[in-house]
Parts: structure tokens; C-alpha cells; sequence
């Protein structure tokens, strides 16, 4: 069984051991979902933090929802990209749309106002047969999600190549802004507090999504039918405007929303942080469906749901806020001091098991990797331009290439301008720029990869994404301020997947590094391959810089005849 | 011959729609209303006569193109 | 001037609305909760943009049911000016106080453009500022404008100037050429952006005029129509 | 008592979304369809037992909120 769950005999035996005896089913499901790829970073721990993290600007860097990074006059910049890739193949409108949703809950949970969203996206060859369908159908439901919260999708990055077939990318980022005296982290504190749960309604969605994400694919994967979740974005904008109402009193002393691995991995991390134990009441979980079980409501991955720590008596008034935003509010457990996490319901118990070994102890593994070996230079013949071709012809040739074709077809499906505060949007600078509410000044925000250097060199091309990203935010005026990642690549059991992805974080890091560029936050989505064939490694930058005033701010655009054109770098 | 086809999300598949749907319902004051569920139905004018060769027809399309059966059910009705 | 921005779950330009009116008034408008029953004495009644409830079932559908609606349509025909932006015009629509109805953009897109529209009435304080025949651009932002009535009302609507806006070309230009077919983006019947009421009190429009009010915006096309409201209604 | 009411345009009124359809399944090769119009569902569990009054109540629903009158036609089916 424990096999079915994804768990290795290895981590079965310590999973015995760790508990002293036979675990439930309850709670085989949560380890094995705390223990995924996807929840647990077991493959790429090791690499990432090797990457540079700290700097004066830093507010928080990886670990928490999302990075936070220090904008000056008492405000953060808030930010983070993640992945939605497996579910957006199934089902591309509702995977890229509930990847939208995830992302904005991760950068709202720490009290932010998202103020812009950007994606990343690579599919297969133009001519493939599913291409059309998919590129639609992400498209649709970035912006179906996008547009009805009500945050402006400012600018991203399109690419199509065959190695994408059959696994495509769909990264979402949003940034936000906040107080940077009110900033909310997700470790609990405080012995009987009231945990609390709050959004929309659990139903049986998405169970095992976690580790759906962690396994390669198959011809048959397209019959994994309820991993794929509808996402709804009306009640997301409700959930924002609620937890950004209650984040203005002082109720709260920790939150978190649910995202992979839904109650399980908020409710584990959240005590595990604090170093307490929680005891959950399913009972008075809200529930969409009838006769759910334990199991069910433990990995269900319903959208739209968040998890707090209120402080004691502060109940009453969570309670009104939420009752006008009309979202589901419950109060389904308390902290306690036994470290461990307990799960009620029906009167039975159905897991009882310590928190720390398994937040903690979840393995890790150093993969054996070789490195990429070096690409052939590129042949003369390349460089040149062939005797019977011009300028233009060449030209012409690039310009109609799908990468280099405009965009304008995507972009203008996203509200771009809403909340008035838009400076640039797609297509009129080297990055989107709008300045934070109310404020003159301005952030800059750019997503940048070309998958194609990275697998000729993944140190290089680790590197090259962070330096254009750099150069995108400086070429419109802004200060770079720091990085989040998400990186794509294909199965780190082999030895050569391992190796493109160690590269580009060695690339990466050295970039970042030489730049004063850290990385505060970030996102690892491993295992896209079908049928044996890897993506290209994708390690897609996100990054944030500083505007003392838009109004500065630089596009495109030439403005006027007879102004002189200058050339800079090498 | 006609062919009605209707579409509808799987049970246990979260539906915004009717959610909203009830909610306004109740907020009109119809409290007689337990559930609400939202599909689609797409009508067909087809140029068959023949029912099964009908049928088989669009059955096809539902599978390819007018229901995403990772999350949709479909229903086929035909009617001369 | 005084103004109420209305507010309902799921509306999301608000914020752009009451920037808008606050810069050309000089006032902050009251910000009203869909489930309040009252409203306070304005001089104009802004429903606005977003996805109240999600859009769900149809644009405008829900909300136009909600309590504080009833106050703004007692309010309307008092005379005072109501002037719904985007899903506020398909609010206000569903909710009775202009004809026609909204329906999915005809290429069934969500589309965030700059467009340009032909001002086609300026009797009324909304767009008084404006010459007759001005063209101007608006940014639209919406899944759902694509306007639609029955072929004696666009009749009376066009005879009673109750065509506030029409999307044009650049050049103005309000029939289709062969090659240039795609300046109206939504498809909505005889290039309709935006329409009166009879008494031209109230105005529904899809393209956002709080979207173009400042050298911020890149576009101050829409400040006049904000002037214009602030100088008759002050 | 469950009822389910179609809601669909009114005739004369342009059905973009069927129309793309239409297009859709000739590119798949679908030759036999002739037209598509594309409507909506919405199925409501209801308290009353009594189809009369089940009716009556389902009809205010429509003309209250789930059909718009100006562009869309609705018909009203009980299912026991
Ligand atoms: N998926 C997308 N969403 C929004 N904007 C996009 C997307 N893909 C590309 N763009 C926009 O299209 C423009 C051109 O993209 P790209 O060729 O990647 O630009 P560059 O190489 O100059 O950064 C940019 O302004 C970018 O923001």
C-alpha cells in the first residue's frame, strides 16, 4: 500500500520507525504527501541553498510563502513564482487558472495586496496537434482568473519547442505589497489558540495532487481525471479583500493558505514551525460533498482556503468579517504543547502522530549527477550570412519564428490596467511597471529563461536568465532588487537531468551573486517528462526592482524623429 | 436530424456557477432551492438521418471537442 | 460634487473610479455596500467595474438583484446621474434602467485594448466636455460587451440621441472596410459603446474613462467626462 | 423535485459561441453539421413535491434571474 502512496521501502521503514508502529491510513496519506517531491524538495534541497539569499534588502527569504523584500518608507515588496504545469496539460483552462489561484494566496497570506501578476509559459512545437488547444486554453484561464480578481496582468514570456510536447509550463507570479511592520508569517505560537479555517468549502478535489506533481508522466496520466481542480475566482477576490479587512486588526498570529497537500501540509508546517502540536475537529471542517472521510479532508486540495491561528477571544470578530464577505468561517482545532498532530472526527481518533520527525526528518537525497558536456561551438557557417540571403531575409525569418512572433494575441486577453496604477504592461517595456497604491513610486517586474541556452549549458544558462532578467529591470529605470525561481526540469533520477539542474543553479547562484541579486523565494517542478523525454531545463527567473517614481520609468518606444539612437555593452 | 447534447461538470467537481447561482436564489428569497448545478447544452442540426450513424457521429465530437471529459460528463439526446 | 462608487462582491475598479472622481472633484466619494439599503444624498451614482459575482450565470445578473440597487434606481428616477462603467453598465442594464443587454464578446475573448470611440451626443453632463464627433481613446477591459437590442430600439435609441459612444476607427470611421474590421471589439450591434437613458441622466458605457484620466495613464481622454460631471453637478 | 430549466438565445440573436463551434467541428472534419446553437442548463433540487407549485416557483425564478427576457428564451422541465 505503501507503494501506492508513492512512499519508497525506505521511507516506509522510517516512517515505522518514526511512529513505532503500524500507521493508519490517515496517516500514511500524510506522509507520504509531506514526503512528496512536491511538498518536501527532497532532490533539490541540497542545491538550493546554495543559492545566495541574504542582502540588506532582504525581509524574509525562502521557506515562507513567499519573499519579502524592503521597498523603502516602511514598505515590502512581496513575491513568488510557481509552476501549474501537469494539471494544466489535463485540463489547461482550470490548471492555469487555479495556478493563478495558488500564487496569489501565497502572497496575500503574508499581507500583501497583489499589485501584479506575470506568467511563464512553454509549449510544444506550433504545428504539434495538441498546441492550439492547450496555448488557448492556458491563456483563457490565466486570465478568466486574473481578470476577475481584479490584479493586472503586466508581462511574461511565451516559448514553444517540441521537447514541450507533451509537458508543457504554465509559471505564475504574482507581486504584492505590504507594511513591512505587517508582515504575517505561518508559524503557529501560543498553546490552546483557535485554529481556524476559512474560504471555501472542502470537497473531494485534487486528493493526491501533491504527488501527482512528483510522478512522470505516462500515455495513461490523462485518465488521472480528479487530480484537476475548478478553480473560483470570484470567491478568491472575496478571500483577499476578507483576509486583507481581518489582517488590519491584530487578531491573527499566524496563517496560511492551503495550497498542495491542502489541511496536511498547512496544518503540519504551521505547528512544525512553531514547535507545537495541533488537534484538528474534522466535524467542523465546511464540507461541499457528503460522507467524506478523514483521509478525504486531510488531502483534499479544494481551492480557495485558508488556515489561521487567531488569538484567543479574537473569534467573534474574524467571524463578522468573513460573514460579510459571505466565505465559509469554522473553528476546527487548537494548538497544544504535545508536538504532535491529532485528527478527531466522529468521535474516533484517526492520527496521532509527532510533527517534528515528520516535518523534519523527511528525506533527503544527494542524486548522483553528471555534468552537461560542453556544447560544440557553433559552426562558422552560422555566424555568417550566407552569400545568397540579406539582411532582410534573415529578418524576416526571425520575426516570424513563433519565440520572436508578437504576443499581442495573449496579453490583450489580460486585464492589464485595472487599479489604475499600470505604467507599462506587455509590449511596452522590458518589463511591467506599476507603481504601488496610492504612492508615486514604482516597481519593475520581468520573468526571462531561454531554455535552449540552458540545455546547450545549464551554468550558463542559469546565469544568462538571471542577467537578463537584471537587464530588463534596469533597462526601464528600476533598481533590481531580487529574484524568485521556478525551476522546471525533467526526471533528477537521471543522473543527466540531476546535472542540468545542479548546473543552472550553480549559474544562477554565481549571477545572482556577482549582481547583489538574491533569491527570496522560489519553486521546484521536477519529473516533466513523457514516455522518457525531458523538457528543456527550464529554470524561468522572476524578478522585482525598485522605482523611486514610475512616471521615470523608460518603454520601448522610440518617441522622437531626429533623437540620437545609442548603442551600449559589447 | 437534431441532436441535443448536455453537458454538465462531474459530481464532486466544484461549480462555481451553481454556487453562485443558489446563492442569489436564496438572496431573492426562493428558499425552497437545496442545489444548483450549471451545464451547458449544445444543439446540433445535423445532415444524418440515420440515428446510430448519428449517434456514433456525435459521440466523436462530444469525446473530441464539446465536453473535456476530465472534468465533464455529457448526455447525447437525439430528436428527428 | 458628491458621489457614491457602489461596491459589490467581486467589483474590482472601484478604487479606479474613486481616484478619478476624487481628482476632478476634489472630494472623496462615499464608498456604498451592495447590502445597504440607503444612500447618501449625491449628486452622482457610479456603479462599477469588475466581476460582481463572479460573473456568473450572466454578467450584471446578480448584483442587479442587490438591496442597495433599488435605492439607485428610486435615486435615477429622481433624476440623479448614475453612470455604470463596464460591468456597471451590464448591472445597470440588467437592472432596468437602460434598455438592451450585454452579451459575450462576439470572438468570445476577454480583450484589454485602447480603443477609440466617436463622442455622438454632448447634451448631457457626461459629455458635455466633449465636441460632437470628437474621437477619443478609452481603454476597454471586458468579456462580456457586446451590446445588443431589438432593431426598433436601436431605431429610437439612435433618433432620441441616446448613443453616447461609438467605436470608430482611428480615423473615425464608423462602417467596416475589408481590412480593417477589428476596432470594434466586442461586436456589439451598430458599433454601440455606450448609451443613454431617455432623459440622458444615466449612462452605461463598456470602455473605462477612469483608466485614461491622468499623464500617469498615458491618456487623458476620459478627464473630461469626470470635468464635466464635477461642473454641472457642483 | 428536480427541474431544469434550458435557457437559450432568442431567435434573431447572434450565437457567436455556437457558430465557433460549428467552425471547430468542420476543422475536426465534422462535416455533417449543419448549425449549432449553444444554451445553458441550470438544474435545481427543490423542496416542494407538489410540480403545480414547483412550477410556479421555478417560473418566478426565471423571469426573476435566470433568464434575461431581452436576448434569451427559457423552457422549464420537472423531473420527479
Ligand atoms: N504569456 C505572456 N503574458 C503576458 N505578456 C507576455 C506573454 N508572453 C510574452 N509577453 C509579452 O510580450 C512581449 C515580448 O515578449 P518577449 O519576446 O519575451 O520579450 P523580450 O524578449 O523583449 O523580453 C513582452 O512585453 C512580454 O511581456
Amino acid at each position: 500500500m505503501a507503494r501506492e502512496f508513492g512512499l519508497s521501502e525506505g521511507e516506509y521503514n522510517n516512517a515505522l520507525e518514526i511512529l513505532g508502529r503500524q500507521p493508519t491510513y490517515t496517516e500514511l496519506g500524510i506522509i507520504s504527501v509531506m514526503w512528496s517531491e512536491h511538498c518536501s524538495y527532497k532532490s533539490s534541497k541540497k542545491w538550493l541553498m546554495t543559492l545566495p539569499t541574504t542582502g540588506p534588502q532582504v525581509i524574509c527569504g525562502p521557506g515562507e510563502n513567499a519573499g519579502v523584500v524592503d521597498a523603502g518608507d516602511g514598505d515590502a515588496i512581496i513575491f513568488k513564482m510557481e509552476s501549474h504545469n501537469h494539471p494544466s496539460y489535463i485540463e489547461p483552462f482550470q490548471g492555469a487558472a487555479t495556478g493563478v489561484g495558488g500564487i496569489l494566496r501565497d502572497v496575500f497570506t503574508m499581507g500583501a495586496r497583489p499589485i501584479a501578476n506575470m506568467n511563464a509559459l512553454r509549449f510544444g512545437a506550433p504545428e504539434h496537434p495538441k498546441t492550439r488547444h492547450l496555448v488557448s486554453g492556458v491563456v483563457a484561464g490565466i486570465a478568466h482568473y486574473g481578470n476577475c480578481v481584479g490584479v493586472p496582468t503586466v508581462g511574461g514570456e511565451t516559448n514553444f519547442h517540441p521537447a514541450y510536447n507533451g509537458n508543457i509550463l504554465v509559471n505564475a507570479m504574482t507581486v504584492g505589497v505590504a507594511k513591512a511592520d505587517r508582515i504575517f508569517y505561518s508559524a503557529a505560537a501560543g498553546v490552546g489558540n483557535p485554529v481556524v479555517y476559512v474560504g471555501s468549502k472542502t470537497g473531494r478535489d485534487g486528493i493526491h495532487g501533491a504527488t501527482m506533481a512528483s510522478a512522470e508522466f505516462s500515455e495513461d496520466s490523462e485518465e488521472k481525471r480528479p487530480t484537476v481542480q475548478v478553480g473560483d475566482p470570484f470567491t478568491e477576490k472575496l478571500l483577499i479583500e476578507a483576509c486583507l479587512e481581518l489582517m488590519e486588526t491584530d487578531a491573527i498570529v499566524a496563517i496560511q493558505d492551503m495550497g498542495a497537500a491542502g489541511l496536511t501540509s498547512s496544518s503540519v508546517e504551521m505547528a512544525g514551525k512553531g514547535g507545537l502540536g495541533i488537534e484538528l475537529v474534522l466535524d467542523d471542517v465546511p464540507m461541499r460533498e457528503e460522507g467524506m472521510t478523514p483521509y478525504e479532508i486531510m488531502l483534499s486540495e479544494s481551492q480557495e482556503r485558508m488556515l489561521i491561528i487567531l488569538k484567543p477571544g479574537r473569534e467573534e470578530v474574524a467571524k463578522a468579517i468573513f460573514d460579510k464577505w459571505e466565505l465559509d468561517f469554522a473553528v476546527i482545532g487548537t494548538l497544544t504543547d504535545t508536538g504532535k498532530l491529532v485528527i478527531k472526527m466522529h468521535g474516533q481518533t484517526w492520527c496521532d502522530m509527532p510533527i517534528a520527525p515528520v516535518s523534519n526528518a523527511s528525506p533527503l537525497y544527494d542524486r548522483p549527477w553528471e555534468p552537461t558536456p560542453a556544447a560544440a561551438e557553433l559552426e562558422d557557417a552560422v555566424r555568417v550570412l550566407p552569400a545568397d540571403k540579406t539582411l532582410g531575409d534573415i529578418l524576416e525569418k526571425i520575426m516570424a519564428c513563433p519565440d520572436q512572433a508578437s504576443k499581442r494575441w495573449i496579453w490583450e486577453q489580460y486585464d492589464s490596467l485595472v487599479n489604475g496604477d499600470t505604467r507599462f504592461m506587455s509590449g511596452q517595456a522590458d518589463a511591467g511597471v506599476v507603481r504601488l497604491p496610492g504612492q508615486s513610486k514604482g516597481i519593475a517586474v520581468t520573468t526571462d529563461c531561454t531554455p535552449r541556452y540552458c540545455l546547450a549549458d545549464p551554468v550558463r544558462g542559469g546565469a544568462q536568465a538571471v542577467a537578463e532578467a537584471y537587464r530588463n529591470l534596469s533597462a526601464v529605470g528600476a533598481l533590481p532588487l531580487a529574484v524568485t525561481d521556478n525551476m522546471n526540469f525533467g526526471n533528477p533520477e537521471k543522473p543527466r537531468i540531476m546535472g542540468q539542474f545542479v548546473g543552472a543553479i550553480q549559474g544562477m547562484a554565481d549571477a545572482c551573486r556577482a549582481l547583489d541579486f538574491p533569491v527570496v523565494s522560489g519553486n521546484v517542478s521536477l519529473y516533466n517528462e513523457t514516455n522518457g523525454e525531458a523538457i528543456l531545463p527550464t529554470p524561468a527567473i522572476g524578478a522585482v526592482g525598485l522605482l523611486p517614481d514610475a512616471m521615470i520609468a523608460v518603454g520601448i518606444a522610440f518617441k522622437n524623429e531626429g533623437d540620437t539612437i545609442l548603442l551600449v555593452g559589447e | 436530424m437534431k441532436a441535443k447534447v448536455h453537458v454538465t461538470l462531474k459530481r464532486g467537481v466544484l461549480d462555481p456557477q451553481g454556487k453562485a447561482i443558489a446563492h442569489a436564489l436564496h438572496t431573492l428569497g426562493f428558499d425552497g432551492v437545496e442545489d444548483v448545478r450549471a451545464g451547458k447544452v449544445i444543439e446540433l442540426q445535423l445532415k444524418s438521418t440515420d440515428e446510430a450513424a448519428a449517434r456514433k457521429e456525435v459521440e466523436a465530437m462530444c469525446s473530441k471537442l464539446l465536453a473535456n471529459t476530465v472534468i465533464e460528463d455529457y448526455a447525447i439526446e437525439l430528436v428527428a | 460634487m458628491k458621489a457614491a462608487v457602489i461596491v459589490f462582491p467581486g467589483s474590482n475598479r472601484e478604487r479606479d473610479a474613486v481616484a478619478a472622481l476624487e481628482a476632478a472633484s476634489g472630494t472623496k466619494p462615499h464608498l456604498v455596500w451592495h447590502r445597504d439599503t440607503e444612500l447618501p444624498k449625491v449628486d452622482l451614482i457610479l456603479v462599477p467595474g469588475g466581476f460582481s459575482y463572479g460573473d456568473y450565470l450572466r454578467s450584471g445578473a446578480m448584483a442587479a438583484h442587490s438591496p442597495i440597487m433599488r435605492e439607485v434606481k428610486a435615486r435615477a428616477d429622481q433624476g440623479v446621474r448614475v453612470l455604470g462603467i463596464c460591468n456597471g453598465f451590464q448591472i445597470i442594464t440588467e437592472a432596468g434602467l437602460l434598455p438592451g443587454a450585454l452579451m459575450r464578446n462576439a470572438k468570445l475573448k476577454f480583450i484589454c485594448r485602447t480603443v477609440h470611440l466617436r463622442v455622438e451626443n454632448t447634451d448631457s453632463p457626461f459629455t458635455a466636455k466633449y465636441r460632437k464627433g470628437q474621437i477619443v481613446r478609452y481603454p476597454v477591459a471586458h468579456g462580456d460587451g457586446n451590446y445588443w437590442t431589438d432593431a426598433e430600439t436601436v431605431k429610437r435609441l439612435d433618433g432620441e440621441g441616446q448613443v453616447a459612444f461609438r467605436y470608430v476607427s482611428d480615423e473615425g470611421d464608423a462602417a467596416p472596410r475589408w481590412n480593417r474590421n477589428d476596432w470594434n471589439p466586442n461586436g456589439s450591434l451598430d458599433n454601440i459603446a455606450g448609451i443613454f437613458n431617455a432623459k440622458r441622466t444615466v449612462l452605461g458605457l463598456m470602455p473605462h474613462p477612469e483608466d485614461a484620466v491622468s499623464a500617469f495613464h498615458g491618456n487623458t481622454d476620459g478627464k473630461p467626462m469626470f470635468d464635466g460631471l464635477v461642473e454641472a453637478l457642483s
